[in-house]
């Protein structure tokens, strides 16, 4: 859809107006999946002034059965978050998939307050390669036996080979993001160390390249204008989301290109009548599984020309105290990657951006429009965008 | 307008014989879920004997198995309780077929067990030691119990519930 | 609850339902999204979303099966979204793409739902072994019919229901389904046969089953405007309505789906029916099971608690009753791939509202209709009224 | 944490995945005549390979089946060093995406011996005898001389 389709569409006004996220941690052995996930919903009510049972009249949940490691999961998810009785759904996919599916139903005038979450529980998979083995298609691609982060490392060196990335350009990502995490109190890969490329997974692909996997827990409280209004006075707006997806099969998708980013915000810039991100946005959260994921990505959101991000890069400008940071919070690489809660805790960095609230690692100066974005990972090529406000 | 519904339907011996060509997969994943506080005290509890419960301080309702929310009240569950091990049938089955639907020829009769003090909450297991043909919703049950030492802190750590009679 | 925005039923489509199909998921959802387009006089060029509906990724066999059922469902290059209800998808599906025009954020979307469920070894039961609770639950080794006997049974003695009575709906239902082009099980089956078919689980024997299947479903939505646009006899979505109930299914009363009544009066308050038993022509429950149709009957307001084995004794759900329900033949006849078989529902009210379902069709000119799943640790109700 | 506080389980299921309607002509066509093959969407202008029974962009059901020329192009690769569980491999796998040139899409298989972005390749099928009509009816592919 062009960007003069959605100018003439005028919709409800929806803010998020609590947020909740519990510290990201390789491993969480001591509360089980519903457990994490009550904490993070009792801090996200308690940040909206809410009582879920009294008030958000639907729920929107994230999961995939095989990271959860059982089926129909959305069975599982209603009491931890106060939803039994109630309306509640599951998105199969990212939490910004689930925050957009929120947002839509706020915007059709049913209900005016709508709770998202999202959580992993990486630690519970014994091992996670077998999974991602399972996402490969079954007939052309699973046979030959492979790990699927070669699809990561195939992408990685087409990226290269055509924006004339270099490997330096992927480690100075994993050092600023790992060393932006060092004042996020939630990050749990954060470090000074300088990234070492002596583990190659799968060439130019290496162990630190990849974020590594995360246990945690997310919840997002939306609500239509006059409820938000009530509820607080530091309101951030939701001004526009976008969720798509380029071709699920490896042979016709675009190998360098993040095509299903350019698309999500295509549709999410023109609800929100940005015409010029590099202009118009003053802070990015954006997906960072992999390293060079972070440039191809930033690429295809507008926050840097045709194949110029790791120009931009060099120059400064994505650091915490350049023109337009990216990943303030560390990403994935400094926070530790928290499957299909990625993206929702990007949401809700930006919204703490956004509130000025965001501690140690607070962005200087006017924070007024934020981006946070999420991939679904290999073999996919499917994502969210979601743009914020204040 | 009437449909005219697109399909290709196979019976199993044409697959078996490759007619068509298949792909067969093992899948690998495997988990190992934490249990977390409200289950691992539950299982220790069946360790040691005792059914675990826990009680709401807001709504007074008694959870088995227990959590550490209380979902309808929305807060942390207040009180651990110990709850007897006997209980009514609330529902049962006569199952002739085991998890793949292969035939059994002794039937296992799952029930849901109300546990007895614990107003409408119980959870599922196995029912023993009587008849198919005498099994009766409502029917008072006791639990029968591993001896302590073969006990491993699981469910199965109860063997069956019997009637009390 | 004031909707901004109409949305209607503009087309539909669907595959045979199949116990094994030689087609992949993608095949299958392409080739309902496909015949939901060509009914509509569409190109996938004018859609501008995709609602994707799928149950367990252990059937199919797939992690993110919603990924990888993309391209089939027309998701390409388009924002695309997989929800996931368990049973209740499909009929969730529907109410996922009706929110995407709902909002107004788009005109129109493309809702399918794919089923692959002989993908799944040794049987597709064993699939759902998983899908009970991993700490308490799966060391008993419990299967699915186990959960279907064990309400069944609570039911049936709740309300001294005869099992002849249950019985009757998979006679109805599997005759129903001689007339539908799709049906995987037709046939003119006696009481006498369901009463005598192999016990599984007791309530519950063979023939009070649905069959597992292989299939997809699809529906065209669209706003008010561009509805009027594609065609003249647009079936419009006038209610919506789901409802989760606590996963804890041992801590409640089995005998009433009160979840399903939660979603029903949510949908009938949407569209403004006050009195479900008058305004309703006809109905499309969820009937996985014989019983569940009563149950689900019950849950949808359309009759009193314990009166369904009733009417459908007295002959008032027959395709030529008074409240004809599962006029399609339900999952009990066509088949039951689960996604696909709750859109099978949205599928048939769109077609019986349209006067376009052929020896199928309801008597008396039906305007108003509801369809419903259910799922889950019986626990969520989805609920859909159109009216014509 | 003692072993109690976890409960180890799995997917206790096997997967039998058919080629589909497609796949079952490109498979078959692998392995009966050594060919790759393409869907052609005269719609889109397009050769789907592997080939589909429908084209992802317009929707067309795809009828037409066109032969490939077994001369492919690298588009990228990688050297795999870790199997499909995780293992480290026993010795590191070279892996290419390869084009064919007026074709939509391409293939995605092992290669024997180092290549270079842009490099020309080829599909070594195996005996005929040993095909079962799998994707690994391909034994490998090759630089071409």
């Amino acid at each position: 859809m062009s960007l003069s389709q959605w100018r003439c569409r005028s919709l409800r006004r929806v803010a998020v107006v609590g947020v909740g996220v519990t510290p990201l941690k390789p491993t969480t052995p001591e509360v089980s999946y519903k457990e994490l996930i009550f904490d993070a919903a009792l801090k996200a009510y308690a940040d909206a002034g809410v009582d879920p049972r009294r008030d958000v009249e639907s729920f929107v949940c994230s999961s995939e059965d095989f990271y959860e490691g059982t089926s129909i999961f959305d069975e599982y998810v209603p009491d931890q978050i106060g939803g039994a009785l109630k309306p509640v759904c599951t998105i199969a996919a990212d939490g910004i998939y689930s925050l957009a599916t929120a947002y839509m139903q706020i915007l059709t005038g049913v209900f005016d307050v709508v709770a998202v979450e999202a959580h992993s529980k990486a630690s519970d998979i014994v091992n996670i390669s077998p999974i991602y083995d399972l996402a490969l298609d079954p007939i052309y691609v699973r046979p030959l036996g492979l790990n699927a982060n070669f699809v990561a490392g195939l992408e990685m060196n087409a990226f290269l080979h055509s924006s004339k990335t270099n490997l330096m350009h992927c480690n100075k990502i994993i050092s600023k993001n790992r060393k932006n995490a060092l004042s996020n109190v939630i990050a749990m890969n954060s470090t000074n160390a300088v990234p070492r490329r002596d583990r190659v997974l799968s060439y130019p692909l290496a162990e630190e390249d990849v974020a590594p996997l995360a246990d945690g827990a997310a919840v997002v409280v939306l609500a239509a204008e006059d409820t938000a209004k009530s509820l607080r006075d530091d309101l951030v707006w939701i001004k526009g989301a976008g969720w798509a997806s380029d071709s699920p099969n490896l042979e016709t998708h675009d190998w360098d290109t993040a095509t299903y980013a350019a698309l999500a915000a295509n549709q999410a810039y023109g609800q929100a009548k940005i015409t010029n991100p590099v202009a118009d946005v003053d802070v990015a959260e954006i997906d960072d599984t992999y390293s060079f994921k972070e440039l191809q990505h930033a690429e295809a959101l507008g926050l840097a020309g045709a194949r110029k991000a790791h120009e931009m890069l060099e120059q400064g400008v994505y650091d915490l105290c350049g023109d337009l940071p990216i990943n303030p919070s560390g990403g994935s690489l400094g926070m530790g990657h928290t499957l299909e809660m990625s993206g929702l805790v990007r949401v809700i960095e930006v919204v703490q951006q956004l509130r000025g609230m965001a501690g140690k690692h607070q962005i200087a100066g006017d924070v007024e429009t934020g981006i946070a974005q999420a991939w679904r990972g290999v073999p996919t090529a499917s994502g969210a965008v979601v743009v914020l406000s204040r | 307008m009437p449909i005219e519904p697109q399909g290709t339907g196979l019976r199993e011996e044409e697959l078996e014989r490759s007619d068509v060509l298949t792909v067969s997969y093992q899948p690998m994943a495997r988990y190992a879920w934490a249990t977390g506080i409200a289950i691992s005290r539950f299982l220790r509890g069946l360790k040691d004997g005792e059914i675990v419960g826990t009680k709401c301080d807001q709504c007074g309702r008694v959870a088995v198995p227990p959590r550490i929310f209380c979902e309808w009240c929305f807060r942390r569950s207040g009180t651990w309780i110990k709850l007897p091990d006997t209980g009514i049938v609330n529902t049962f089955s006569i199952s002739y077929i085991s998890t793949d639907t292969t035939r059994v020829k002794t039937p296992t009769i799952p029930a849901v067990i109300q546990i007895d003090s614990a107003g409408n909450a119980g959870f599922l297991h196995i029912i023993g030691d009587v008849k198919p043909e005498d099994v009766k919703i409502g029917m008072h049950v006791k639990a029968v119990w591993l001896e302590p030492e073969k006990r491993k802190g699981s469910i199965t750590d109860i063997r069956y519930f019997k009637p009390t009679r | 609850m004031l909707v901004k925005k109409r949305v209607a039923v503009v087309g539909a489509g669907m595959t045979k339902f199949m116990r094994r199909a030689q087609e992949t998921g993608k095949e299958l959802a392409f080739e309902a999204a496909k015949q939901a387009l060509d009914s509509a006089e569409m190109r996938i060029q004018d859609v501008e979303s995709v609602a994707l509906g799928t149950a367990p990724d252990a059937f199919d066999g797939v992690h993110m099966k919603g990924e990888y059922l993309l391209d089939g469902a027309g998701g390409w290059q388009k924002p695309y979204s997989r929800n996931f209800v368990g049973g209740g998808t499909g009929v969730f599906s529907a109410i996922h793409g009706w929110w995407h025009v709902a909002s107004g954020l788009f005109d129109t979307c493309l809702v399918v739902g794919e089923e692959k469920m002989s993908s799944c070894l040794p049987h597709p039961q064993t699939a759902f072994l998983t899908i009970f609770d991993n700490m308490i639950e799966r060391p008993l080794g419990p299967n699915l019919i186990w959960i279907f006997a064990l309400e069944m049974q609570r039911y049936m003695q709740r309300h001294k229901i005869p099992k002849e009575q249950i019985a009757q709906v998979a006679v109805k239902n599997k005759r129903n389904a001689l007339d539908h082009p799709s049906a995987q099980i037709a046939r003119a089956f006696t009481l006498q046969d369901i009463m005598s078919s192999e016990v599984l689980a007791w309530p519950v024997q063979r023939l009070d089953i649905s069959p597992v299947s292989d299939g997809a479903c699809a529906v065209l939505l669209a706003s008010e405007d561009v509805a009027r646009k594609i065609t003249d006899s647009p079936v419009w979505i006038n209610g919506v309505g789901w409802n989760l109930d606590t996963t804890y299914w041992t801590n409640r009363d089995l005998y009433f789906p009160r979840y399903v009544a939660n979603a029903a009066r949510m949908a009938y308050d949407m569209a403004g029916i006050t009195d479900p038993r008058k305004q309703i022509d006809f109905a499309e429950p969820y009937d996985p099971f014989d019983y569940k149709e009563l149950h689900h009957m019950e849950g949808l307001l359309l009759c009193r608690k314990g009166e369904a084995p009733k009417l459908t004794a007295e002959g008032v759900t027959e395709r030529d009753g008074k409240l004809p329900i599962c006029p399609s033949g339900g999952l009990l006849g066509v088949g039951n791939p689960i996604a696909a078989a709750g859109l099978m529902k949205i599928c048939e009210l769109f077609w019986q509202l349209r006067g376009e379902a052929g020896k199928r069709q309801v008597a008396g000119d039906p305007r108003t209709a509801v369809a419903q799943a259910w799922g889950d640790l019986m626990q969520i109700g989805t609920v859909v009224v159109m009216h014509a | 944490m003692s072993d109690s506080e976890r409960i180890e389980g799995d997917f206790p299921v096997h997967f039998r995945y058919t080629a589909g309607i497609a796949g079952e002509k490109f498979l078959r066509e692998i392995k009966d005549n050594g060919r790759l093959l393409a869907a052609r969407c005269n719609n889109c202008q397009l050769n789907y390979l592997p080939p589909r029974l429908y084209c992802e962009r317009c929707m067309s059901k795809l009828e037409i089946f066109v032969q490939v020329e077994n001369a492919g192009i690298v588009q990228s690769y990688t050297v795999c060093t870790q199997d499909n569980l995780g293992k480290q491999l026993p010795e590191p796998v070279n892996v290419a995406f390869v084009r064919f040139p007026s074709t939509h899409g391409g293939l995605i298989h092992r290669i024997n011996g180092e290549v270079c972005v842009g490099d020309r390749v080829r599909a070594v099928f195996k005996p005929r005898a040993s095909r079962t009509g799998s994707i690994l009816d391909i034994e490998y592919f090759e630089k071409m001389p």
